[in-house]
């Protein structure tokens, strides 16, 4: 396999090029899979014996949880491709991602608290996990933030790209601390290797569905923001150009 | 057709209501900003490549 | 990098140098809690560790934006990256100046707060503790988000927002080892967590810092 | 110990302004950087010192020889004009001032805070900085700014005398200095040529 050939995608144009092409494909199949899923688990899976409908809940929670974790991580490669091969799209690609990282935070917390008031009598714990998403929203503000503080753009590729990887640390660290701190409610995760023990298979089916739905979702929306981003940086470069006659 | 959700109805709807929202909104805004800024680039373009 | 260091400790304790804001505020914050949560002494001595770690952890945060601001504003800065220090080296040194002049006078001063928000007699000793291994490492990632906002108007409020979540493990594992003190619990596990991150974060850190304000200043 | 700077190419703020600079600078001797407003006299002096980093092209020194002055001085207003000099020439590894505070006449200002100088007194101790670090080439971004027709003849002393004593200076000024052994380059033929319209790749322009 000859990895060279990718890196020709790291050009803006041939990004842009490539990706018009898959992109329909891509945002049909998202909301196919989503759509599916969501119908499948809203109206065609019985009640949990203990969580009764509430569990109906886990199509949304989990598959954002999920996003908003793997999200980061996308942004910790791309900033670290950035950093040792300076390719702008790279760059770009994360600061394209960061919103809707958080937006899936917002939505895994939401969905959290909203299951947690009638299981655990409570709309907040301080749970270790619930806790790590509350810092892990932070993280992205404070990403999204310094993105938009700086003029310039190659300046403010390089800081948040620091402030990602410094952030990764602390994050890893931040989840420990926690775990350590208040061993809390929630249940084991519900995606592991033995996930029989954990989740049924007529609620495991329309799950994936759904998450592969939001992984997909996420690729569209994140091919298309990466676009957005390239037009706008080239759009600075051009007018900083005629601005110097 | 609407499944009995029974005395957690609220709990389910909301959640699904917020979440879908929230996925609204930030597909919606993505898309509009997309196309506002490939049109702001082909007017800069465009005006340029006139101007030499 | 001494030269350096007497500089900024110099310029601190000199008029308009900002050294004893930070434990003015640390004073205010201890003084307002009672205030809000009432009189009880049985309730404050209960959250005493949890209030002088979160005073002493904003009075840091006060003071952060003088870290870099001055010296980027009058040029210092350009002049000490074109000097033989390398620049992690005079980050490090600012990063100790900053702690020699907020934290350690956090950590002196810390009994009699606690005093005052009356910490039980046993809860004295790792409170100090806790406190003197962990400012350090509030000093030094403080420093990181000061270089990181360094070139920006308005860029306080940003500073807060970046750092407060890189102080979150120090937190954690600062405050309950002062609480586990304070209950005649032992702290052993928070103690060795929160020195390790310390540790951690001025061997570490410091490149990261370095490397940030180069870039700000390119 | 020459200063060689080959086919360089430098940015501001994004935006590519100079491009193919090419100079040498041999110990003795003076290089008057000359252009309008905003043709990247800064930008250019900024990456030969290193600041920042250069688009193409290469800046060929001995380590440890360059010294930088911008618009800035460096200034701190509560240390006195002694404490600040010793400052910086114990970071450069030095100790002595007195040589600095005489060629440009601070010694009787040397216990005075320097919050309290005025602005050409300022200007004249960023300049003695120069001379504290021992460095033998000056870069110096329009060092005459603020500064009186004594002040200017001190400043061409100065530099006169660290030429003679084999420095060398690279600087951007509109002030005829009177310097025997000083080259003028004219920065209008670099400036940098837009890049084609369709040219859509790393750099975005």
């Amino acid at each position: 396999m000859n990895f060279n050939a990718l890196w020709q995608y790291a050009n803006p144009k041939k990004f842009i090029e490539t990706t018009d092409r898959v992109l329909p494909a891509i945002s049909v199949l998202a909301g196919l899979c989503m759509v599916a899923g969501l119908i499948w688990g809203f109206f065609f899976t019985p009640e949990d014996y203990r969580q009764g409908s509430t569990v109906k809940i886990i199509y949304l929670h989990v598959p954002s949880a999920l996003m908003a974790i793997n999200i980061w991580l996308m942004m910790l490669v791309t900033s670290l491709v950035w950093i040792v091969r300076r390719h702008h799209v790279s760059a770009l690609a994360a600061r394209a991602a960061a919103p809707i990282g958080m937006v899936m935070t917002v939505i895994a917390l939401v969905t959290g608290a909203i299951w947690g008031q009638p299981m655990w009598g409570t709309w907040w714990a301080w749970d270790p996990r619930l806790t790590s998403f509350l810092i892990l929203f932070l993280f992205y503000l404070g990403y999204i933030a310094l993105w938009s503080a700086i003029e310039n753009d190659d300046t403010a590729a390089d800081l948040t790209a620091i402030l990602c990887l410094v952030g990764s640390v602390f994050a890893l660290l931040s989840r420990y601390a926690v775990n350590f701190w208040n061993q809390g409610l929630h249940q084991g995760a519900s995606l592991s290797l033995d996930r029989e023990e954990n989740v049924a298979d007529v609620f495991w089916y329309p799950l994936v569905v759904t998450m592969a739905g939001f992984v997909l979702f996420f690729v569209a929306l994140v091919i298309l923001r990466t676009q957005t981003e390239i037009r706008a940086r080239r759009m600075r470069a051009l007018l900083a150009r005629e601005r110097m006659g | 057709m609407m499944p009995d959700l029974g005395k957690y109805a609220e709990a389910v709807l909301s959640s699904y209501a917020v979440s879908l929202l929230l996925l609204v909104v930030l597909t919606v805004a993505s898309v509009r900003r997309a196309r506002r800024v490939r049109k702001e680039l082909q007017d800069i373009e465009g005006k340029m490549r006139k101007d030499g | 990098m001494i030269a350096l260091l007497a500089r900024d400790l110099r310029l601190a304790v000199r008029a308009g140098g900002g050294f004893g804001l930070g434990l003015a505020f640390f004073l205010i914050v201890v003084t307002l809690v009672p205030f809000g949560v009432g009189p009880r002494t049985q309730l404050l001595a209960a959250i005493a560790p949890g209030i002088l770690w979160l005073g002493a952890l904003l009075a840091c945060l006060l003071s952060l934006d003088r870290i870099f601001a001055l010296d980027w504003e009058d040029g210092s800065l350009d002049l000490l990256a074109t000097a033989p220090l390398p620049m992690e080296g005079a980050v490090s040194v600012k990063a100790l100046a900053h702690w020699l002049t907020t934290g350690l006078p956090l950590v002196l001063a810390s009994p009699v707060f606690a005093l005052l928000l009356s910490l039980p007699a046993a809860g004295y000793g790792p409170m100090v503790l806790s406190l003197l291994l962990g400012t350090p490492a509030l000093s030094v990632i403080g420093t990181f988000g000061a270089a990181l906002t360094v070139g920006l108007k308005r860029g306080g409020l940003l500073l807060s927002l970046l750092v407060l979540p890189l102080y979150m493990p120090t937190l954690i594992f600062g405050a309950e080892m002062a609480r586990r003190g304070a209950e005649g619990l032992d702290y052993s596990t928070p103690l060795l967590m929160l020195a390790g991150i310390t540790c951690g974060t001025i061997a570490l850190l410091p490149f990261a810092s370095a490397a940030v304000l180069r870039i700000n200043l390119r | 110990m020459t200063l060689e700077v080959s086919d360089l190419a430098v940015a501001r703020g994004g935006v590519r302004v100079l491009e193919g600079v090419s100079f040498a600078l041999p110990p003795g001797r003076a290089l008057v950087l000359r252009g309008p407003n905003g043709i990247g006299k800064t930008t250019l002096l900024r990456t030969v010192a290193g600041l920042q980093p250069p688009l193409a092209g290469t800046v060929r020194s001995e380590p440890e020889t360059l010294i930088y002055a911008g618009h800035a001085d460096g200034i701190k207003a509560t240390l006195s004009v002694a404490e600040n000099l010793s400052f910086w020439a114990q970071v450069f590894g030095k100790s002595d001032i007195s040589q600095a505070l005489d060629a440009f006449a601070l010694a009787p200002l040397a216990d005075r805070p320097a919050g309290m100088l005025s602005a050409g007194q300022k200007r004249r101790l960023g300049l003695a900085r120069l001379l504290v670090t021992g460095r033998r080439v000056w870069l110096l971004d329009e060092p005459t700014v603020s500064l009186d027709r004594d002040a200017v003849a001190m400043f061409a002393d100065a530099v006169a005398a660290h030429l003679a004593g084999g420095g060398a200076a690279l600087l951007a000024t509109h002030i005829e200095l009177g310097l025997d052994d000083a080259t003028v380059l004219d920065l209008g033929p670099f400036r940098a040529r837009p890049a084609e319209l369709d040219d859509f790749d790393e750099a975005f322009l």
